[in-house]
């Protein structure tokens, strides 16, 4: 089976996002009045398995291998099959 | 919380209790605990760093400050210093390394100087390891990723693979500034009455007890132990530079000093101490990211991009429209006083009480050394693996080995020419960069000879010395003196304390003999894990004076039919 | 010739291209902080410089295409009047719209700072007047993002009118295109300008070629001295 | 009403994505078979608005200005009730 896999990374709660502190400032300076805002990464992929478990056990493995940091950023899975 | 859990020994803990005439409570434990630890109080070394050379006709700041300062003359001086960011490069390459310069770039911040150029020395295991290649990668990116956006140059380094660094890499980080000489900041100018003020980012939980995590050894726990991460912000620091940069040029900061290791606590107690005074501070006056952080998190959190000024109560307004102009927080913290006494008030109440003294003196360890039992095999080498048959093939096999090949792949990733200042970048023996509005140029060279220290420390040492000196004088360059980075095994096993009492032993020597002084330094110790450990490495940049930059002598100049000599022995 | 360089916070060339241009022409160089919302000086040049602009962390140049002085630089424009972006400040030009495409991270995915070679394919804009069209010119370039593209259709129509200012090329064939391009830059283009041949953006540094005997050539002097030679044939 | 809205900004197909080529060539090399691999961004914020219609205009607005390079990347945005 093909699926179509995300992950998405975002920095951890209390870890300082620097990319989202600056996106915030930006934002309110063009006039939106808008808090918390946290900037992550998104990674698509097509994989194929032999069904879903199998397809979010491969790219839980590839978030731990290189996708994220799992000191500093926790990540979520998702998939829909192709 | 007993006295184990914060890093000190029953003697040590038995001494805080005569210091202070009582019982330390758990704020106050946590806080001593830290500033006693090895990587703050240097308490195993310091008897050793006392025999290093530190006077010199150019010196005008040695050890003891943020960064030593030599004399370039027509009214600049030259801040440097070298620093380790080892552990935390080795648990999370990329804000490992760049905060490791960020770090660095603010002690030179500190001195009052404009940070000007950036040298890094690396230790990476095999090369061909996969592990090494991804820790290399992530750190020469990180190095990268923090010096570019800062734009400081990096204008030459030092990079070096062997299997003994393949758990324990070294990011061994050199930052240096120009400042005029009459605009040099201190951190022991401060009077009673002066405000404390934090400037730059917000405290958050982040590399909370950092610095005892460097006085450890790396076991597997560091990597469950998160907190003790760093996240690097290189645009909040090159807002910090201009900001404090601006706040000197208008006499607006009476001290101030980088936060690094233990953050406010070390940065405040320092300043309190070396000026004679104490301090006071309210905990809820401190910009918090998290609100709910207790008192020692705070204290002790080294959260990036902030620095300490105080300031005079008057002044204290302008600096807050300077900080606002470059969108930095900026909060009165606490004051100065008469009393050296450093306490700490949360919401009205006491919660810690301490001589100042106490904070910076943590009793000096004088470790047994021996020399190590294996010493004779280190140095056999075995000849007949040499093919000098074929010497063609010979020097090809050593051109080619990781350590032989050229580094462009790695310093090309650093901006080396911002700034315009740099006459000879990385890829060159010695890197130049103008004195500003001088024809004067500055030269450094960044040496280290790991396996030489390894098979003899005393003899090595020295010749990494030599080695730093002979690049400077091939420019046709004075010598102004040398900071040192020295990273070590444990000093608590006595074959490894003895390399390190040796090594410390022939670059003392050597400086004393070749008249450079040893300025500023750090000390990185227990870098070794269960599996192996690093050689000895003393990291030495040394710097040199050029009064006219037309003069320097330039390798790779040569034409047809120019005579080749060798000189000396 | 009055230049204005405006600085963004987390601008790092700033000071260097003051030093090219007051170095190389002796004429006056105002520094204009990025709140500002007007030119106090009335500028003939500005110059948008190199740097990481608000740490470059949503897309380069984003959040700075945003600042309050864009809309000063804008009329600067729209009055005809020379605005020249480099590194950073071309990411600044093509997210604010002054100019077309976008920069892309570069092919290899990492930071590439190092002398490289270009040639000149447009001499008819208010820039390049005074260079050899055809010629090779040494500036180092230093950056992440500096792959430049734009959407097929538009890219041939940008080649057909003739925009693309510098070439990657290579310095002993005189051959220029992608395959001379260290960042993958589509065609190799290093630099293009506007319709009306007054806002200039390309990724090489030119002012770090500019003072001699520094470490990134001695190039980019002619370009400043055209820049200003043109100004006097041409006026504003 | 609070909003927890995130917007997801990828790059547009056909335009070179080369972090994406990069990370597909690395996840190869650590021996995962996958394939269109593309990386995008992700920005998470919490807003207030009058309801949900407005809050996604506003979101959407912030992706005209700010967020997205309509050039290079597309968006679609999600929303939640705080
Ligand atoms: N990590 C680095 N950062 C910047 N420049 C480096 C780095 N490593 C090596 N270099 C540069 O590459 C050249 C060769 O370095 P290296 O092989 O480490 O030194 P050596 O020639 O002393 O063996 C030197 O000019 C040095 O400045």
């Amino acid at each position: 089976m093909i699926f179509h896999a995300e992950a998405v990374i975002t920095p951890r709660m209390g870890v300082l996002d620097t990319q989202g502190k600056a996106v915030e400032k930006t934002l309110g300076q063009l006039g939106y009045d808008v808090s918390d805002v946290r900037v992550g990464r998104i990674v698509t992929m097509k994989l194929e398995a032999d069904n879903g478990e199998a397809a979010a056990e491969r790219v839980k493995e590839m978030c731990c291998d290189l996708l994220a940091n799992d000191l500093i950023e926790t990540y979520s899975i998702s998939l829909r099959e192709a | 919380m007993g006295f184990r859990e914060v890093g000190l020994s029953e003697s040590e803990y038995k001494r805080i209790t005569e210091l202070l005439g009582r019982e330390p409570n758990a704020l106050e434990l946590e806080l001593v605990g830290v500033m006693w630890s090895e990587h703050c109080s240097y308490k195993s070394t310091r008897p050793l760093l006392r025999t290093y050379p530190s006077k010199g006709r150019y010196v005008l700041q040695g050890q003891g400050e943020n960064a030593g300062v030599v004399d370039m003359g027509e009214g600049w001086g030259f801040a440097f210093k070298v620093e380790s960011h080892n552990h935390p490069s080795a648990v999370a390459p990329f804000q490992g390394a760049a905060t490791g310069v960020g770090g660095i770039i603010r002690d030179i911040i500190a001195m009052g100087a404009r940070p000007s150029v950036s040298m890094d020395g690396l230790f990476f295991g095999d090369a061909n390891l996969c592990k090494t290649r991804n820790l290399a990668k992530g750190i020469v990116e990180g190095i990268g990723a923090y010096g570019n956006a800062v734009g400081v140059p990096v204008v030459g380094g030092k990079t070096f693979y062997s299997p003994a660094y393949n758990d324990n890499p070294l990011v061994n980080a050199f930052s240096a500034g120009f400042v005029r000489l009459d605009k040099m900041a201190s951190s022991q100018t401060a009077k009673p009455g002066d405000c404390a003020v934090l400037l730059g980012s917000k405290t958050g939980r982040d590399g909370i007890a950092g610095a005892s995590f460097a006085s450890r050894e790396l076991d597997e726990d560091a990597r469950a132990s998160k907190p003790q991460i760093q996240i690097g912000d290189p645009f909040e620091e090159k807002l910090l530079i201009e900001c404090c940069l601006e706040l000197l040029d208008k006499n607006m900061i009476a001290s101030m000093q980088d936060m690094g290791a233990a953050g406010i606590l070390s940065s405040s107690s320092e300043i309190a101490h070396k000026s004679g005074c104490g301090i006071d501070i309210f905990v809820e006056k401190i910009p918090l990211r998290e609100a709910d952080m207790l008192s020692w998190e705070i204290f002790l959190s080294e959260s990036q991009e902030r620095m300490l000024l105080i300031v005079e109560k008057e002044k204290l307004a302008p600096v807050f429209a300077t900080a606002k102009h470059y969108g930095l927080d900026c909060a009165a913290v606490g004051e100065m006083t008469e009393g050296k006494r450093y306490r700490v008030y949360r919401n009205g109440a006491l919660e810690a009480d301490l001589p100042t003294s106490i904070l910076g003196s943590a009793p000096e360890l004088s470790w047994p050394a021996e020399e190590p039992k294996d010493m004779p095999e280190r140095r056999a080498i075995d000849l007949s693996t040499l093919a000098s048959e074929d010497p063609a093939k010979e020097l090809t096999t050593m051109l080619s080995c990781p350590n032989g090949r050229r580094k462009d792949a790695i310093w090309e990733q650093y901006d080396s020419m911002v700034q315009l200042h740099t006459i000879a970048g990385p890829g060159e023996p010695a890197a130049v960069v103008e004195v500003p509005k001088t024809r004067r140029a500055c030269v450094l060279t960044m040496e280290a000879e790991p396996y030489k220290c390894w098979t003899d420390p005393y003899c090595g040492a020295a010749e990494t010395m030599a080695l730093a000196l002979r690049g400077l004088w091939l420019t046709g360059a004075d010598t102004l003196g040398m900071t040192n980075c020295l990273n070590f095994a444990s000093p608590e096993q006595p074959d490894k304390f003895y390399e390190l009492k040796e090594c410390v032993r022939g670059l003392a020597d050597s400086c004393r003999a070749l008249d450079c002084p040893v300025v500023s330094g750090n000390v990185s110790l227990y870098n070794e894990t269960a599996s192996g450990r690093i050689y000895p490495t003393p990291l030495v940049v040394a710097a040199g004076l050029v009064i006219d930059r037309e003069k320097i002598t330039r390798s790779g100049r040569t034409k047809d039919g120019d005579y080749i000599y060798t000189v000396g022995k | 010739m009055r230049t204005a360089v405006v600085v963004f916070p987390g601008s790092n060339c700033d000071r260097d291209v003051r030093r090219a241009v007051s170095e190389t022409l002796k004429t006056p160089v105002d520094m204009v902080w990025h709140e500002e919302r007007e030119f106090a000086s009335e500028p003939d040049l500005v110059i948008l410089p190199g740097g990481f602009s608000y740490g470059d962390y949503l897309r380069s140049g984003a959040m700075a295409a945003h600042s309050p002085i864009i809309g000063a630089v804008r009329r600067h424009a729209a009055a005809g009047r020379r605005l020249l972006g480099i590194c950073n400040g071309f990411q600044v030009l093509t997210e604010s719209g002054l100019l077309p495409g976008a920069l892309l991270a570069n092919t290899s995915t990492t930071f590439i700072c190092r002398k490289c070679w270009l040639r000149v394919e447009q001499t008819e804009n208010r820039f390049t007047s005074g260079l050899k069209k055809g010629g090779i010119v040494q500036y180092p370039i230093a950056h992440h993002e500096g792959l430049y593209f734009l959407p097929p259709k538009e890219l041939r129509q940008l080649e057909d009118d003739g925009r693309v200012v510098f070439r990657y090329a290579d310095p002993v064939s005189g051959e220029a295109g992608e395959r001379f391009a260290p960042n993958g830059a589509l065609n190799g283009i290093a630099g293009i300008c506007n319709e009306e041949g007054n806002v200039l953006g390309l990724m090489p540094h030119p002012e770090r070629s500019t003072v001699a005997h520094l470490n990134g050539g001695s190039d980019g002097g002619a370009f400043w001295l055209s820049i200003a030679r043109d100004f006097a044939e041409r006026g504003a």
